[in-house]
């Protein structure tokens, strides 16, 4: 194990008028590990996502990624940090095809930014990214289709491409596997472990088979607190967790 | 001074009541469907007229009830047969309908009604002087104009505060989801609260089209000016626009009515800007002459600055 | 993303709309009618005067028609709609010179005005061969008589400061006016009437208070309550207002509904509308400068002409015969063309420029120097007990003073640059 | 339809045939424009024609917000005007002093005016979309048209201001007097402008501006600002209004309030979407049409105003894809081979439309003349034939054919073409 912290919460927050929806999460997650949160329905683990990406802000406490603050950043400085994310629901360029999700995906790390001056098809470091990518996702055959005409399962696929195409080196995944039948999700799960060799992942996640197998450590969030953070063995070994979530799901 | 001071608050309460007829089915509208309705001012245009013909034969009294009834069974039919099959394409497309149907309404107005002004006047039991302040009388029918405001604005918060149907559209005025709390048939319930509003802004043609003038250009006049007091009252906010609409029209009458300039301020303050300075125009400007803007500069600041408007419960 | 397929319909669109563009082109023919082009609003707020001066002016035609033409051509007006646009005019002065039109008039808006005479200029100088003339029947900025003067220019209302001249002059005779209060229209024909009036006013009754000028933006106001009531706190006993339409109906209409109890001095107070909306409100109230109006006919005994106000309102029973400078117009033109012996503008221009003409009002004199007609003016005020009324409202106007061309008449700064 | 394989077609691997493919249009529609003058040759149509040019580049622009970024913009006007009277100040400028710029490059003055407007009102705007940007954009053009008659130092009061075109060196020692001239030279920044624009479309800020108008979170999470995007859209679209508003300035030597009037904003916004958002091409053909209607439609008919309303409702509701869309959709559904067997049912449909529209005209004039004229019992003509409206007969046969048209249609034609192409389709 790496000794980098990726990252790193410290007693956040985060209300909604009078409802405390995080009540003090403390998280610690190291480079390349592969961490997965569980928790029960409205345990907050959306929302914790939303305050480490940026797309709400915490109320109190503090967000650090490799070190530096980023608790209060609109989205894309954060991404720009090296952050990135998927979401719940799909969230693509529905009007794009996938070849051109990719390059929008890979347009600002490869430098690019707001330039006007030059064709984006001609930027062949984009290209080749993409097509690698696309190689990689196992969407090669659908590269001119548009996003909104993809199955379900190869719009999650694209919407990992499109998370991890910018070359962050952290990725929060918020159930990437939700909704899909048993060997969609197990062929996700595939995809996350083959094209996440060199990154940190934070998952979200509520199969439990999909956990235990990917996850390195486990945090598990209850009701906006993190009770228990460890190993998948020490994990379900605890009795608090055993008692407040596995208990109650997985009979 | 006070004179003045007291006819420019009479006149701009005036106004500002007349213009929270329009904004309240506005803000109505715009609250609950998100169509920012550009016919809105149209369909207090369609009021006035409705109720100057109608009034030819049926006389005043019944014309301020069966005008705005007209107005918001067309109201119904738009929603009904034009906005609701536009609604499937989104937003925009919704306001452009809506902007289209303004420039076909007032065609067809000056269609049949002319381009003149129509002879619309206040019936004659309200013709008198009502009382007479600092040597100006002060006309009843003002005064009847401020007391149907009044019972409208009272109605209008009796009927979001104290029935069902009322609270559920004032809940969904903050969280849009609770609209399917109306039962099944949202689609109908939103062509009753588009009719509903239309109805609202004929009532303050019926009046407005009285005390101001009767002519096609009527909407194309009021219609921004509504914007802004809906955007800058908050969105779906009755209370809000009520502020908005008393404050615009106060506003405006005072910029009217009183002597003032930038440059009569700077002065206050043993200020003042060199005459050939670029903005010595700016400086030395009469507020007469700056009145007609000020409601835009208000809106522009109010969206840049805080764009849920005053009372507005969530962003626009 | 995009195809590329597009573009092809784009094309063939193109082309179909071009070819439709064909329609309206056509060539010009010698033997064809005089014709003179129309450029006024026919759609849109001011679509009713636009068509009210319309009907004038074909009328003018017929008659000039009925009565054998002009050298044997018949008089035809072509209406062009310019949608109060300047920018629309000016390409309806080109459109109407394509067709061999070599007469434009125009009276709407001094701005619409500029821009017509701008358009004129350029067209005269930069095609020689196909000129065009302006007759200008009712835009009554100075400038285009003084600094921005034109030998295609010929104006026949009187233009503003002449009518402030004449008001002025009146209002000086009259004791009771103490103080005056000059409430405009925020542009320039407004700002002209504004420093005119207190310029003359200063010069002719240094005694008289200019109790307080206010300008209001132009049609746009939709309350006058305010500024009846810094006319009420200002105790002016007159008002001189260069209001028009429903800027001018509303005001009379908020004095009267607040009592305020003062002389309303106007251009344009029997203007089309106006008398409408106003009604027997302006009785003794509302006084206005113009060149004519309907009772002249009965108190300078003209019957010819009174029989020409009755088959006009016979013939629109909806409006009046207003425009007296249409008749002056329409016979002068006539005039200048039967001197000329032909139609080509620059001769018809020099016939024009100095010509006397007997109108029912008198003689009327085109002056050389900057081509600005000069004619006798009438200060009239409303009644309801005259033979003529306006607008079938039955109330008309009847005449306080005429004042004569030589009294109305101002000097001019303008230079002319003749051909 | 098969859009799959045209995306191929149009991919990055385009061969020399696919360029040439792309550029023939554009070779074409420069042929167009050297051709038209020759066969219209009245002045009156030659500016018309430059209008359109002027037209075209602002209605381009004006898509760049709304097509390509999503901003819907009733304040577009003010950076045309803006840019037009810069343009005439700086013509004028030259006329007083013979300062020395050519004229050809007079348009760039509108442009940099564009530009720098653009960035003063884009930098307060463009922080939020939908709603707030569309009401910004209305109280931002309400207060810069109501400040044309307040500073009229700048704006030339209501009269406006003049300019004489002729006055400026040129750079190939043109005349610029006739309007022909300037018709040419309109066009070549008109082409030079839509390439430009064209190509904006293809560049990172372009791609970029399509993916914060579908989903302006995913571009923040692909580190994209959303506002900075839209900003500089925002900026590039106002530049290229300003460039129209100079070359506006060199067609008519004026410039007006209503220049930047909330009518001109109406107008560049109907004639992008009658033509259609969605494809670069629309809104070219959009400002043709608007162009030619308002100057040809007002002259045949006093409804005009009604037809030009009525016009827009249609294709918002009907076809929000707009005129340019649907001839594409056709185009696609006549190459795919699916008018093949609905050929039938679709001119019957097509005619049954065509039918209840000239019975809709017919009533509309016929309106228009009873309501309107100063004498409704004097014969009118309507299309061939000469009626008295005071009259009933006229009107039942109008409106029996209005109404015939559209129930036929409606009961009859749709079901039928809803059929057929059904079967077809497959």
């Amino acid at each position: 194990m790496s000794a980098r912290t990726a990252l790193a919460l410290k007693g956040v927050t985060k209300n909604f008028g009078r409802a405390e929806i995080i009540r003090g999460v403390d998280l610690e997650i190291r480079e390349n590990e592969r961490h997965v949160v569980i928790g029960p329905n409205g345990a907050g683990k959306s929302t914790l996502f939303h305050l480490i990406s940026g797309r709400l802000q915490a109320s109190s406490g503090s967000i650090q990624l490799f070190g530096r603050e980023i608790d209060g950043l609109p989205p894309h400085r954060i991404n720009r940090m090296g952050l990135s994310r998927s979401f719940q629901v799909t969230n693509l360029f529905q009007n794009m095809t996938v070849m051109e999700n990719l390059r929008c995906a890979l347009l600002w790390s490869q430098g690019h930014k707001y330039a006007f001056w030059k064709r984006v098809t001609s930027q062949q470091g984009v290209t080749q990214r993409a097509e690698e990518l696309l190689e990689r996702l196992h969407l090669s055959e659908k590269r001119d289709v548009p996003a909104s005409l993809l199955s379900y399962a190869e719009q999650r696929a694209l919407e990992i491409g499109a998370t991890i195409a910018s070359g962050a080196q952290v990725l929060l995944l918020d159930e990437p596997t939700a909704g899909m039948s048993r060997t969609e999700a197990d062929d996700m799960v595939e995809l996350i472990r083959e094209i996440t060799t060199d990154c940190t992942l934070v998952l979200v996640e509520h199969d439990l088979g999909v956990v235990f197998n990917l996850a390195d450590r486990i945090s598990v969030l209850v009701y906006g607190e993190i009770i228990a953070s460890d190993t998948p063995e020490a994990v379900r070994a605890n009795a608090a967790v055993q008692e407040a979530y596995l208990g109650t799901e997985a009979h | 001074m006070l004179e003045v001071i007291a006819f420019s608050l009479l006149n701009g309460l005036l106004y500002g009541m007349l213009l929270f007829m329009l904004s309240s089915g506005l803000t109505l509208i715009f609250g609950m469907m998100g169509v920012l309705n550009f016919a809105h001012a149209s369909f207090y245009m369609l009021g006035a007229y409705f109720a100057y013909t109608m009034g030819l034969y049926t006389g005043f009294w019944v014309a301020l009830f069966l005008a705005p009834v007209l107005v918001a069974l067309l109201g119904a039919m738009v929603e009904r047969y034009g906005l609701r099959r536009v609604h499937q394409h989104g937003h925009v497309p919704e306001l452009l309908f809506t902007f289209g149907l303004a420039y076909v309404i007032e065609e067809l107005v000056r269609l049949f009604w002319g381009n003149i002004p129509m002879n619309y006047r206040m019936p004659e039991a309200l013709n008198f002087p009502l009382f007479t302040l600092f040597g100006t009388s002060y006309p009843a029918f003002r005064v009847f104009m401020l007391v149907v405001a009044v019972v409208m604005f009272v109605g209008l918060y009796l009927l979001l505060k104290k029935t069902r149907a009322g609270l559920i559209i004032q809940g969904s005025l903050s969280r849009p989801d609770i609209v399917s709390a109306l039962g099944h048939n949202v689609p109908q319930a939103f062509m009753w609260v588009f009719a509903f509003g239309t109805g609202l802004a004929a009532l303050g043609g019926v009046i407005g089209g009285i005390h101001f003038v009767t002519e096609p250009g009527m909407a194309f006049m009021m219609g921004p000016i509504v914007f802004v007091v809906v955007v800058l009252g908050g969105l779906g906010s009755i209370q809000g626009a009520l502020i908005a609409s008393i404050l615009i029209g106060v506003l405006q009458t005072f910029a009217l009515s009183v002597d003032w300039s930038l440059a009569a301020l700077g002065a206050y303050f043993g200020y003042a800007v060199p005459p050939d300075h670029f903005f010595a125009t700016l400086w030395y400007m009469d507020s007469t002459r700056l009145a007609p803007i000020l409601p835009y500069i208000l809106l522009v600041l109010m969206l840049i600055f805080r764009p849920r408007g005053l009372m507005g419960k969530r962003e626009t | 993303m995009r195809t590329l397929y597009h573009k092809r319909g784009a094309l063939v669109g193109m082309v179909a709309a071009g070819a439709l563009a064909l329609t309206p082109l056509t060539a010009t023919q010698a033997d064809e009618p005089i014709r003179i082009g129309y450029i006024d609003p026919l759609s849109g707020p001011f679509a009713d005067v636009g068509h009210a001066g319309l009907n004038h002016f074909r009328f003018a035609a017929e008659r000039i028609n009925d009565e054998g033409g002009i050298l044997g051509r018949a008089v035809e007006i072509v209406p062009y709609d310019n949608q109060q646009s300047p920018s629309e005019s000016a390409s309806h002065v080109q459109r109407a010179t394509g067709r061999g039109i070599q007469f434009v008039t125009q009276g709407n808006g001094s701005n619409i005005a500029g821009a017509i005479l701008e358009a004129v200029d350029r067209n005269n100088r930069r095609n020689p061969d196909n000129r065009v003339l302006y007759l200008n029947y009712a835009a009554v900025d100075p400038a285009f008589t003084n600094e921005r003067c034109s030998f295609w220019h010929f104006r026949f209302d009187a233009e503003s400061t002449m009518k402030i001249e004449a008001l002025t002059t009146y209002m000086a005779d009259l004791d009771d006016v103490q103080k005056v209060y000059l409430l405009n229209q925020d542009y320039s024909h407004g700002h002209v009437i504004e420093q005119a009036a207190e310029e003359m006013l200063a010069e002719k009754r240094p005694d008289i208070e200019i109790a307080g000028k206010t300008l209001h933006p132009i049609g746009q106001v939709r309350d006058f309550a305010p500024y009846v009531s810094r006319i009420r706190g200002s105790g002016a006993d007159s008002v001189i207002t260069g209001n028009w339409g429903s800027d001018l109906a509303l005001l009379v209409r908020e004095a009267d509904s607040a009592g305020l109890d003062v002389n309303f001095y106007t251009y344009y107070g029997g203007g089309l509308g106006v008398p409408a909306a106003i009604g027997d409100r302006g009785v003794d109230r509302v006084l206005q400068i113009t060149e004519w109006h309907a009772n002249v006919n009965v108190e300078e005994d003209q019957p010819e002409y009174a029989e020409w106000v009755d088959a006009f309102k016979e013939r629109y029973p909806d409006i009046d015969w207003y425009y007296h400078r249409i008749y002056n117009q329409m016979y002068m033109l006539k005039a200048a063309i039967e001197e000329a012996g032909t139609t080509e503008p620059k001769d018809v221009a020099s016939a024009l420029a100095g010509m006397e003409f007997e109108s029912p009002t008198g003689t009327v004199h085109m002056r050389e120097d900057d081509h600005q007609l000069q004619q006798p003016l009438y200060l009239s005020i409303m009644d309801d007990d005259v033979e003529y009324d306006v607008e079938n409202t039955g109330v008309g106007f009847r005449t306080l003073a005429k004042i004569s061309s030589e009294d109305a008449m101002l000097p001019t700064t303008c230079e002319m640059e003749r051909p | 339809m098969n859009t799959t394989q045209e995306r191929v077609a149009a991919g990055p691997n385009a061969s020399a045939a696919v360029w040439a493919q792309r550029l023939w249009p554009w070779v074409l529609g420069a042929g167009v424009v050297v051709v038209m003058p020759v066969i219209f040759t009245s002045s009156y149509a030659i500016t018309l024609m430059s209008h359109m040019g002027v037209m075209i580049v602002f209605a381009l622009s004006y898509n760049m917000l709304l097509g390509n970024t999503g901003l819907l913009s009733f304040g577009h006007a003010v950076y045309f005007g803006l840019g037009a009277y810069t343009a005439m100040h700086v013509l004028r400028y030259i006329q007083a002093t013979g300062f020395g710029l050519p004229i050809e490059l007079i348009p760039l003055v509108g442009a940099l005016a564009g530009l720098f407007f653009g960035i003063i009102f884009g930098s307060v705007s463009t922080r939020r979309a939908g709603v707030v940007f569309a009401m910004i954009s209305l109280g931002i053009g309400e207060m810069v048209h109501a400040s044309a008659h307040i500073f009229t130092g700048f704006f030339g009061g209501e009269a406006g201001l003049f300019g004489n075109r002729t006055v400026p060196s040129s750079l190939f020692g043109v005349d610029y007097g006739p309007g022909i001239a300037v018709y040419y030279l309109v066009m070549v920044w008109t082409l030079l402008a839509a390439v430009a624009m064209y190509l904006l479309r293809q560049t990172p800020l372009g791609w970029m501006a399509n993916a914060v108008r579908d989903n302006p979170e995913r571009a923040q999470f692909v580190g994209y600002s959303p506002q900075m995007v839209r900003f500089f859209q925002f900026a590039l679209a106002a530049t290229f209004a300003g460039l129209a508003g100079g070359l506006y300035v060199l067609v008519d030597e004026i410039v007006t309030d209503e220049t930047v009037g909330m009518i001109q904003s109406g107008t560049v916004l109907l004639s992008a979407y009658i033509g259609g958002i969605g494809s670069f091409f629309g809104p070219v053909l959009g400002a043709i049409l608007v162009v030619f209607l308002e100057g040809e439609l007002s002259d045949i008919t006093d409804a005009w105003l009604l037809y030009f309303g009525l016009l827009f409702v249609l294709v918002v509701m009907f076809a929000p894809q707009g005129i340019f869309g649907v001839l594409t959709q056709q185009f696609f559904a006549w190459r795919a081979g699916s008018w093949r067997g609905s050929l039938g049912p679709r001119l019957y449909g097509v005619a049954s439309l065509v039918v209840a529209a000239i019975g809709v005209v017919a009533v509309i004039e016929m309106a228009y003349h009873y309501f309107r004229h100063w004498n409704p019992a004097e014969p009118m003509a309507l299309f061939i034939f000469e009626v008295t409206v005071t009259g009933p007969m006229p009107w039942a046969v109008a409106l029996t054919v209005a109404v015939a048209g559209l129930a036929a249609y409606v009961g009859h034609a749709r079901p039928m073409l809803r059929r057929a192409m059904g079967g077809g389709g497959r």
